[in-house]
């Protein structure tokens, strides 16, 4: 704490360890983190990448959130879809973003595909798989379009169109069946949309909305809720309640108002002081 | 029994029209026990931002203090309050820190931020126990009670509650929603924050 | 009754009453013991499987597919197994899973379809009973947790009327305009649901011919996609001119996908 | 050479008996050798400049960056010794991306040159080592306190400046600001000085290629509220930019 | 010897002194006292006809068949050759209930064997097999005092694996294979008739012709009552299955089998 | 154990008879009327197996059942409730009144004791003296006459909303009034439909139909039915009580 910097990276603190094991150990297991069951997909076109994403997270059979993001930025022209324990892939895809600023500013250059890639591997395969992180990442660079997926023991693969999650293989089937090289963006975009709708509407861990990015050289577009198909009806009636209708004990007001005084103690010039 | 059982107790924030309504349950237990009926688990960060945390108590005292800290620190250095944002992150990184040996808590955020015009807009969020951050524009939920606060809430929320009616409604919320969980409930707090002051209310709940 | 005459006239637990001076009725273990009842194996697991089954409904009746494949763990182990089995005059039954489990199922039906042709009464068991009585053998095997490892589709045509259902080990049954077992829950389904869900009218504006073409498409997927399957198929359409299951065919596929790519990561060449 | 310090001038930055920290001194001496720098706060941003100069025609110049971004509010500029800053320059990109990692936001100006100045204040207290020999001139946008500048010295130092020079023609450069500089100039006026104040004892020719400048610009009320609200991973505008060649031309042109 | 009154016919298990089984032919009897089946076995098919006394004009005409099938067997993949056989039994007028019952129970008997056969060898059963087995299970029941002889004989058909197969299981147990088989009432001019005929050469549609007009020309119209004609078939035109004769085929074969009669008498 | 360690450790594959096939059910109980609904999504794991597939039965003309948890148990279950019911019928000449039929579920899922159905049942309807009624029963046979009860994936996310809003819990009446003992239908059938569509929202395995069985007791009018979209008849006859299914779509993703 009492470094020179406040904000120094410290990694992963394990001081709680001991205590937890024991506690399991006791038979109390350990809960759960969100995951995002997902379907998240990317796909190679003409002039470049396009990334997809549906927007749910659960907690078991629980949807925690109606409609998170799951394509994280990594730099302006990359970008990296996760799936998994929904915090690693967080804070995974955060540090290599902030390792990918760092890089680009220290080299001078716009950072590559592979550079992201071969970070974010080594971060994966340093923690055995630990790390929940499964990842399709894609991006522009000036060697051209790449795609990839890293799996979270670190192995990464690299094809034409990817998906991750457990809607991947609704999202495959899609892509298996309407591909083909040197598509357009929009039937690109289109074919994307089609394949993370399959993984939303045939995945119970997938749902929500799309959201699309399309990463082209010099320009990304982040389609956040590309197409909502999920959106809740008008619910029936009304639930408000009567203002008393709860009962309370006690009650206490902060006012963050400093309401002040002030009192003209002078005659003169009194009457021209605001007191608000 | 998950850890996250031990002592039970569930937290809610709320979203409505310029405010926000952060509450909790006031149990402490101990597995099926009940050991103290005056737990509260939301605190006070700023005077517009509030932080709940429900799991083992323990550590929610433990982050209540390192949080007091680190809002403090940054406070001192940065001569500045902490906006609603900037702590969520603040929350959701140190719980990740000890990503392979979490705390075992659930925090919920409710707070206000400034817009460059004056105006104040709400702000809630929540995390799971190793930070992993869940922005939302209704409502969020955590602890034992957690399914039933969401199966309420998603029926008895909606947008744009004037603070009075939000009070009603995140305390029904609330308070049905604990009934149905046997660790959490025995009397529950809210508080509603607006521009302009904080309502406190303790609930009268069922002790049972 | 104990068939070894050596234990004739002795006591039934030598340990406990030597001399024979309880009577029989109230020793204890004498409840008789079959040699091969402490042996007794039930399935634990499929040995011999096939994969997916697929149907769907389409315009004039129901249209199914499987592979030909029967694999030995991850051998493929038999090239040529029929999967779809035509029962009665109006009924396709298609299965994945225990391939020996199978068999003893189609014995179970043969024998049905005999007694019902035998009796001459003017009546024939369409897909509804056929699927009704599979679910009745199959949950009362799984009651008796001795399951039959399958899961099984039942599709026919009888008296006007459509008839698509599955069931599996557990007796769970359900039915939809389409369906898929194995793998193809995950795969195939999703595009025969869209091809038909997604369809303005449903199956009831799906033509023989491009129902063909869905399902020929969803078959190239799943033998992309499932490490278990072949691309060498059958399929059969039940109407209202009734069963026919066509001869196997081989799927036309493409690998040329990844032209250009190279290795799995920063390789370029 | 130090002539007063004696053994006091050497290695260990320690006191000497007349209370000086003599490695101090002499770190702003090496600051006071190198190229002038200068930065200007205007009433809407702010400009740092200076001027990059080669000792050898021969050194491929555009390889050389001496207006540095640190995060995309902040950027910074130094005299004094390259090597040094080029230190100071990796450790406060480090300390940004370490801020952002836990607040989800970069520092403000203030914090970071706080960070710059602890990691500078330390050379001047640690066993084996020298003091960083260079100043720096920090601009950056922050929404707490908009635009701000400040300069920091190889003590640890720091202070806020409405514009101020740092390197050889420091002094002369101050005096000119001092007479040029008022409250509500513009940053373009702001750029525009900043060129006549280095044009003051300024070697050789002023061209895009031997003039570095960097410029802080002020979001909009509407665009601060609408960066706030966009999703995690919409990223802000970057406030600080260093102006390319062709700019900095058109702006000696004029 | 006469067999009444000697008490030697009052159970099977006993043979009278001059070593017959008085139940046995009692049975038999019963069998010859019943209306006529005939069987045909000619080039590639069976056919079987059955002349079904009518012995109330309240029965429903063609809801009361005698001729059951036992077995339809599929064979190897998708190809449906099929093999069946019919039973037939004899029944006495007023008392024939019973043995109807008769005919049910053999036929279901066969039916068991043809399944256990089906279960253990995975394969259609040979009609002499299942003929064989019938025959046996026919003979026990000459056996014992406890049960009496079944009161019918079986005519059986099928095409198996060797062709087309045409059995008699007698109430005794024994049976015999028949190119053309005849039992009942009128089963002496049958013979007659079907020694006449070329079957060896014939088609099953040629066959049923000849089978409607053998089984009209042994009708004693004077004696009987109405009666009703029954015949099954399996040939090539049958894919393999034994099933009634289509209808249109056997009113036009009772066509031709009345104006047959009606020729004769001219 | 350490979790890290499994994947190592021998492992034993045994056949379990028993899965869960998602879902959720729930019933009202009126003064005259009586409401069940569910979903009709059957679903295992993440996999949706059909998007229809009933979980609310009609037993006789005032009794309804709901069934939901294990999907072939539940439907051998109802089998054999209506195969009791139709033998009640041959031997008595009437349809089993609603509070025998309660006993009689009893009866059936406690005799599974030791190998129970996995099935948790709600029954509704209208008992003898035309009063609704809701039975709601554990997959054991434990049961008890409720106003409302939700079960199934969504129970606790769907009972609270009810506790709220059926029995008015931790609602102060204005001052003077006094919560209403029951509820009119309309009033009851726009909280069956907000509780699904709420319940969709936050659970992944409900979803896609909703079918909601009406009763109403013998002589009632249809007040607050008329009208309401995609209803349909189907009571056997007339004069008795009547039974109505309203139809919905779900989100289905």
């Amino acid at each position: 704490m009492a470094t020179a910097s406040t904000y120094a990276p410290v990694g992963f603190d394990f001081s709680n360890q001991v205590r937890n094991q024991f506690l399991q150990e006791k038979g109390l297991p350990l809960p759960k983190a969100t995951s995002t069951g997902t379907t998240i997909v990317g796909c190679l076109f003409k002039d470049g990448i396009v990334l997809g994403a549906d927007t749910r997270a659960t907690e078991g059979p629980i949807v925690a959130d109606k409609n998170c993001e799951k394509i994280h930025y990594l730099t302006d022209s990359i970008r990296c879809c996760g799936a998994g324990t929904a915090a690693d892939t967080e804070f995974t895809t955060a540090l290599i973003s902030s390792n990918m600023a760092l890089h680009e500013l220290s080299t001078g250059r716009k950072p590559r595909v592979v550079t992201a890639m071969t970070m974010l591997k080594q971060m994966l395969f340093r923690y055995q798989g630990q790390v929940g992180a499964a990842l399709v990442l894609g991006g522009v660079d000036a060697t051209g379009p790449h795609l990839f997926t890293i799996a979270p023991h670190g192995s990464t693969d690299k094809l034409p169109y990817v998906t991750m999650g457990s809607g991947s293989l609704a999202a495959m089937a899609v892509f298996e069946s309407g591909w083909k090289a040197g598509m357009t963006r929009e039937e690109a975009l289109s074919l994307v949309t089609d394949a993370i709708c399959a993984g939303i509407f045939n995945d119970l861990g997938s749902g929500s909305n799309v959201d699309a990015c399309v990463i082209t050289a010099g320009h990304t577009d982040m389609l956040r809720n590309f197409v909502r198909p999920n959106e809740r009806v008008a619910k029936e009636q009304r639930y408000l309640f009567r203002r008393g209708t709860t009962a309370w004990k006690k009650e206490s007001v902060r006012d963050l108002i400093v309401s002040e005084e002030v009192r003209p103690i002078g005659g003169a010039g009194a009457e021209a002081m605001d007191t608000s | 029994m998950s850890i996250m059982e031990y002592n039970g107790g569930s937290v809610i924030a709320m979203v409505g029209k310029g405010c926000v309504a952060i509450g909790s349950d006031l149990r402490l237990g101990n597995q099926a026990l009940t050991v103290a009926t005056n737990f509260e688990k939301v605190f006070p960060v700023t005077d517009r931002i509030y932080l709940g945390m429900s799991g083992l108590a323990t550590d929610v005292a433990t982050l209540r203090e390192q949080f007091r800290f680190r809002v403090n620190m940054y406070q001192i250095k940065e001569e500045r309050d902490i906006e609603p944002e900037a702590f969520a992150h603040l929350v959701s990184s140190t719980l990740y820190e000890r990503r392979f040996g979490p705390y075992f808590i659930e925090p919920v955020i409710g707070g206000l931020w400034k817009t460059q015009g004056g105006e104040y807009k709400p702000y809630i969020a929540a995390a799971d126990l190793i930070g992993c951050l869940n922005f939302a524009k209704d409502f969020v939920v955590a602890g034992t009670a957690s399914e039933k606060l969401f199966g309420v809430a998603e029926g008895l929320w909606e947008p744009d509650l004037e603070p009075e009616d939000l009070f009603e409604t995140i305390s029904q919320t609330l308070m049905n929603g604990v009934d149905r969980d046997a660790y959490s409930g025995w009397g529950a707090i809210i508080h509603i924050v607006t521009p302009d002051k904080v309502v406190t209310r303790t609930l009268k709940g069922r002790m049972d | 009754m104990d068939h070894f005459p050596t234990n004739w006239g002795r006591p039934r637990n030598d340990a406990y009453d030597a001399y024979g001076t309880f009577p029989i009725p109230n020793r204890p273990l004498n409840a008789p013991k079959d040699a091969f009842g402490e042996g007794v194996q039930r399935t634990q697991q499929p040995i011999v499987t096939g994969t997916s089954v697929l149907a769907m409904k389409f315009k004039d009746g129901i249209m199914m597919a499987a592979d030909n494949l029967a694999s030995y763990g991850s051998l493929a182990r038999f090239k040529d197994v029929q999967r779809l089995q035509p029962v009665g005059d109006y009924t396709v039954i298609g299965a994945g899973g225990d391939m020996s489990d199978f068999q003893y199922i189609q014995s179970l039906l043969d024998d049905l379809v005999v007694e019902e042709f035998t009796n001459q009464d003017g009546h024939n068991l369409g897909p509804k009973e056929i699927h009704e009585y599979l679910s009745q053998v199959m949950y009362g095997r799984r009651t008796k947790i001795n399951p039959l490892w399958n899961s099984l589709l039942v599709g026919g045509f009888k008296d006007g009327e459509r008839f698509l259902a599955y069931v599996d080990l557990l007796g769970t049954t359900y039915s939809a305009d389409t369906l898929a077992t194995g793998y193809g829950a995950y795969i195939a389904q999703p595009l025969l649901r869209r091809a038909v869900e997604g369809r303005a009218g449903g199956a009831d504006a799906l033509p023989e011919e491009e129902a063909a073409k869905i399902m020929e498409d969803c078959l190239r997927v799943l033998f992309y996609r499932d490490a278990r399957s072949l691309n060498k198929y059958q399929t059969a359409v039940i109407t209202a001119s009734g069963v026919s299951i066509s001869d196997s065919k081989a799927l036309e596929t493409s690998w040329s996908f990844a032209e250009g790519i190279r290795g799995y990561g920063a390789q370029t060449q | 050479m130090a002539t007063d310090g004696g053994a006091y001038s050497y290695s260990l930055t320690v006191f000497s008996p007349s209370g000086k920290l003599v490695q101090i001194e002499h770190a702003l001496a090496a600051v006071a050798g190198g190229t002038t720098s200068l930065g200007i706060k205007a009433s809407n941003g702010i400009v740092i400049a200076t001027e990059k100069k080669t000792s050898s025609i021969l050194i491929d110049d555009s390889m050389l960056d001496k207006v540095c971004v640190i995060c995309p509010n902040i950027g910074i500029v130094y005299s004094g010794m390259g090597p040094d800053f080029r230190v100071l320059v990796a450790k406060a990109r480090k300390s940004a991306q370490a801020y952002w990692k836990i607040y989800g936001e970069y520092p403000p100006t203030r914090v970071l040159t706080q960070e710059i100045a602890t990691v500078m204040q330390q050379a001047t207290q640690s066993g084996g080592v020298r003091p960083y020999g260079v100043s720096l001139l920090v601009a950056g946008w922050d929404v707490n306190r908009g635009p701000s500048l400040y300069q920091v010295d190889p003590s640890g130092s720091y202070w806020a400046w409405k514009a101020s020079a740092i390197g050889k023609n420091m002094v002369n450069a101050k005096t000119f600001l001092e007479k040029r500089y008022n409250d509500d100039i513009s940053l373009e006026d702001a750029i525009h000085t900043a060129l006549l104040t280095l044009k003051e004892g300024f070697e050789g020719q002023m061209t895009e290629k031997t003039i570095e400048i960097g410029v802080v610009t002020v979001p909009t009320p509407t665009e601060i509220d609408a960066e706030r609200m966009a999703g995690p991973n919409d990223r802000p505008k970057p406030t600080f930019r260093k102006l390319s060649e062709e700019e900095v031309r058109d702006y000696l042109a004029l | 010897m006469t067999s009444i009154g000697t008490g030697y016919d009052l159970s099977a298990s006993t043979y009278s002194p001059d070593g017959r089984i008085f139940q046995v032919e009692y049975a038999n009897k019963a069998v010859e006292n019943s209306g006529t089946i005939i069987g045909l076995r000619v080039k590639d098919g069976v056919i079987i006809a059955v002349e079904n006394l009518v012995h109330s004009k309240l029965l429903v005409p063609g809801a009361n068949r005698r001729i059951q099938t036992v077995d339809r067997h599929m064979g190897l993949v998708r190809t449906i050759s099929l093999f069946l056989l019919t039973v037939h039994h004899m029944s006495i007028l007023q008392a024939s209930a019973g043995f109807l019952a008769d005919g049910r129970h053999i036929a279901n008997r066969a039916r068991e064997e043809a399944g256990n056969h089906r279960d253990t060898y995975r394969s259609p059963p040979s009609l002499k097999t299942i003929a064989g087995r019938v025959g046996l299970y026919i003979q026990a029941y000459t056996l014992y005092s406890s049960v009496r002889p079944f009161g019918i004989s079986t005519v059986v058909g099928a095409i198996d694996k060797d062709g087309p197969a045409l059995y008699v299981i007698e109430p005794s147990g024994v049976f015999y294979g028949y190119h053309g088989a005849a039992v009942g009432k009128g089963r002496q001019l049958a013979k007659t008739e079907l020694e006449k005929l070329n079957l060896a050469e014939m088609s099953t549609r040629e066959a049923v012709t000849e089978a409607a007009r053998i089984i009209y020309a042994v009708h004693e119209d004077n004696k009987e009552k109405e009666f009703e004609l029954e015949m099954s078939w399996i040939g090539d035109e049958t894919k393999g299955l034994f099933v009634p004769v289509p209808k249109d085929l056997k009113d036009e074969a009772e066509r031709k089998a009345k104006e047959a009669i009606e020729g004769d008498f001219e | 154990m350490n979790p890290m360690n499994t994947a190592a450790q021998p492992q034993q594959r045994q056949f379990n008879p028993y899965t869960e096939n998602g879902g959720t059910i729930l019933a009202i109980a009126g003064v005259d009327f009586s409401v069940i609904a569910g979903d009709t999504r059957q679903s295992e794991g993440y996999n949706i197996q059909t998007r229809y597939a009933p979980k609310v039965f009609r037993l006789t003309d005032r009794a309804v059942l709901a069934v939901n948890g294990f999907a072939a148990d539940g439907n051998m279950f109802v089998k054999k409730v209506k195969q009791r019911l139709e033998w009640y019928r041959h031997a008595h000449a009437k349809d089993m009144p609603l509070h025998a039929i309660a006993r009689l579920i009893q009866t059936m899922l406690y005799g599974r004791r030791f190998f129970p159905y996995y099935v948790y049942n709600i029954l509704g309807g209208i008992e003898d003296d035309g009063s609704g009624a809701v039975y709601s029963f554990d997959p054991v046979g434990s049961y008890e006459r409720e106003t409302c009860r939700a079960a199934g994936a969504a129970q606790s996310l769907v009972q609270p909303f009810l506790d709220n809003q059926i029995y008015f819990k931790n609602q102060q009446p204005a001052p003077g009034t006094a919560h209403p003992a029951h509820l009119p239908l309309p009033h009851v059938l726009s909280l069956v439909i907000d509780s699904f569509t709420g319940a969709t929202e936050r659970h992944i395995e409900v979803g896609d139909g909703l079918e909601i069985y009406v009763v109403l007791a013998k002589g009632r009018d249809l007040s607050g039915l008329e009208g309401f979209a995609g209803l349909q008849e189907v009571s056997s006859r007339s004069d008795g009580e009547r039974i109505f299914v309203i139809r919905r779509e779900l989100k289905k993703d």
